[in-house]
């Protein structure tokens, strides 16, 4: 793997120890950016990098920054910590109930460094490329791809003439009122069952006295209106009406002049 | 294809990434070295001719050369999309009235309607090109008139404002006819049907 | 020179006046014919190739296709206030290992580096667009993952994610797997070599 591109001058060299401290832990992004780097010091390949090395190099950088009374973080004591138990595992002879082993978790920050490297190299190598803005360049003022809707009105004649019709309703109620509903007035109702009471002389039911030929509305409108003449010609006294009770058909004949209804 | 002289593909990126349209004074200027004037007119030219009758063109504007797309294309740029919408019912009686009584003014239309009609209404049926302004009343205020178009008879496929069925033919289809008295139908449907339960 | 196609035109002018890259899909819906998406690839490429080795060249990024200068005239077109984004490096880090690990989400990343990451970092990447939320990772507590978007792949000039520097190599060499699956592995090499020295 070729040798990242991200500058490490930061590094601390054994002959300059204490320029690098003055730098340190503030431009360190945490334990794993310093160990990396440290293990960038080692000059070989992190595959072959000697932990155990490493683990020194972490231990004393940290040990002198304490001495320099340099703040230092929580985490890199934690790491120091940690690395001073593996140091001491890797050096006692080898325990095979030890679970896990310091070989393995020697191998495990291996890993980790390289895996860190192997991102830090890509980062690197992503920002040199050719980047939009300062390598390669796009249209200053595109003039743009552009959606027009287009309003489109609907309407269909039947919508027109119903409109019209609404409209027509609307300025002209009245005169469609009177002139169009079939009613029977009280006076021609008056007129015709004064006419009929002369034919019919017994009993006969109200309905009976109606013209046969009305229907619906009509027939309701003459009900009413021959109902309202038969109790005028009652209290003319000349008619009688009798009913056996509430709803009950209404008899009607001519009045038995002299006397009074039943 | 030959391979283009490198100046001129320089010249060629320069008027695509500027943010305004350059003349050759500029161009020389950002090139940064000794070239003329002439020489880079002369590519500039040569560009233009390079991109002629494609989907880009090099055009100038008063001594200035900038890239745009050809006019001819613009409808593509542009895309206009339908979208439908259903005429209000205000704005079907308006057009109704007009239709009906043309040339009629807005405040004829409202005398008619018994209701205001906002602008927002004869607008909308003016975006339809269903009606159009047809002059002045002259009467005090001089108030614009409209009348339907040709766009309108095409639209409710009728061959002239003749073919507008009359208030007898509305009220034969039952378009005049009063709810009141449709009620009093209804009413007399129900009568009927009583009655033959009792027979 | 011969005449250029009209289809081959028009979408040479559409690249050239969108603001944004176009995949063939948009082209079509575009053009609003009945072309198919093979044809309009077809007169992409053609206008790629009319241009290559232009000032202009035409180019593809994540399956969309853009006009750009090329990099090689950079020194001409660069101005002063041309900046862009500078990136951090702890935001550069999270983008590559976004980029080269995607899905990913916040604790694998922090797992790589070995340190928290601030939320301005992700938040910086957001914001340019170079990343975006990709759904949730389906373990407990369900975490937020992030991918690369178009965008990045336009800014970096990368047709594809394949194209990202080296990721194969960093594939085949396991880098890009988690520790613990390296471990693994590395363990059972070892085991394998044990095992090859006993027998």
């Amino acid at each position: 793997m070729d040798e990242p591109a991200l500058d490490f001058e930061t590094a601390p060299a054994a002959s300059d120890r204490d320029d690098a401290l003055q730098l340190s832990l503030e431009s360190w992004e945490g334990p794993l950016d310093l160990l990396l780097t440290l293990a960038r010091s080692q000059k070989v390949d992190l595959k072959q990098i000697s932990i155990l090395a490493l683990v020194e190099q972490y231990l004393s950088f940290i040990a002198e920054a304490r001495e320099l009374k340099l703040e230092v973080a929580a985490d890199y004591l934690v790491m120091a910590a940690w690395l001073a138990y593996l140091k001491s595992a890797l050096l006692l002879p080898k325990d095979p109930l030890e679970d896990p082993s310091p070989d393995e978790l020697a191998l495990r920050l291996q890993l980790r460094l390289q895996r860190l490297a192997a991102m830090r190299e890509a980062a690197a190598r992503l920002l040199a490329r050719d980047r939009v803005g300062r390598d390669v360049f796009l249209r200053a003022k595109p003039e743009g791809l552009r959606d027009v809707k287009l309003r489109r009105w609907d309407a269909s004649l039947y919508d027109l003439l119903s409109a019209y019709g609404q409209v027509k309703l609307r300025s002209e109620p009245v005169v469609h009122l009177v002139s169009r509903r079939p009613v029977i007035t009280l006076d021609a109702a008056l007129h015709h069952l004064q006419r009929m009471i002369g034919i019919k002389l017994d009993w006969a039911e109200l309905a009976d006295f109606l013209p046969p030929d009305y229907h619906g509305p009509l027939r309701r409108s003459a009900i009413a209106s021959s109902f309202v003449a038969a109790l005028e010609l009652a209290r003319q006294g000349r008619v009688d009406l009798k009913q056996a009770g509430a709803f009950e058909p209404l008899y009607l004949k001519a009045a038995t002049m002299g006397r009074p209804a039943a | 294809m030959n391979p283009i002289d490198d100046r001129e593909r320089a010249i060629e990126a320069m008027l695509f990434a500027s943010d305004e349209p350059l003349d050759p004074r500029q161009v020389v200027a950002r090139l940064g070295d000794d070239g003329s004037i002439g020489e880079v007119r002369a590519f500039i030219q040569a560009i233009a001719a390079r991109h002629a009758g494609s989907g880009i063109e090099l055009v100038e504007r008063g001594g200035h050369w900038h890239f745009q797309t050809p006019a001819d294309l613009a409808h593509l740029l542009r895309r206009e999309r339908d979208d439908p919408r259903k005429l209000s019912r205000a704005a079907a009686e308006v057009l109704a009235i007009v239709a009906y009584h043309e040339p009629v003014s807005r405040a004829e239309i409202e005398a008619i309607r018994g209701v205001q009609t906002s602008k927002g209404t004869l607008d909308v049926l003016m975006e339809a090109e269903w009606i159009a302004p047809a002059g002045r009343r002259e009467v005090p205020g001089r108030p614009l008139i409209y009348k339907t178009t040709d766009a309108f008879l095409q639209h409710f496929g009728l061959g002239s404002r003749k073919d507008l069925p009359g208030i007898d033919d509305l009220r034969a289809a039952g378009l005049l006819d009063p709810v009141d008295l449709a009620f009093d139908e209804a009413m007399g449907e129900l009568d009927l049907v009583k009655d033959g339960e009792e027979a």
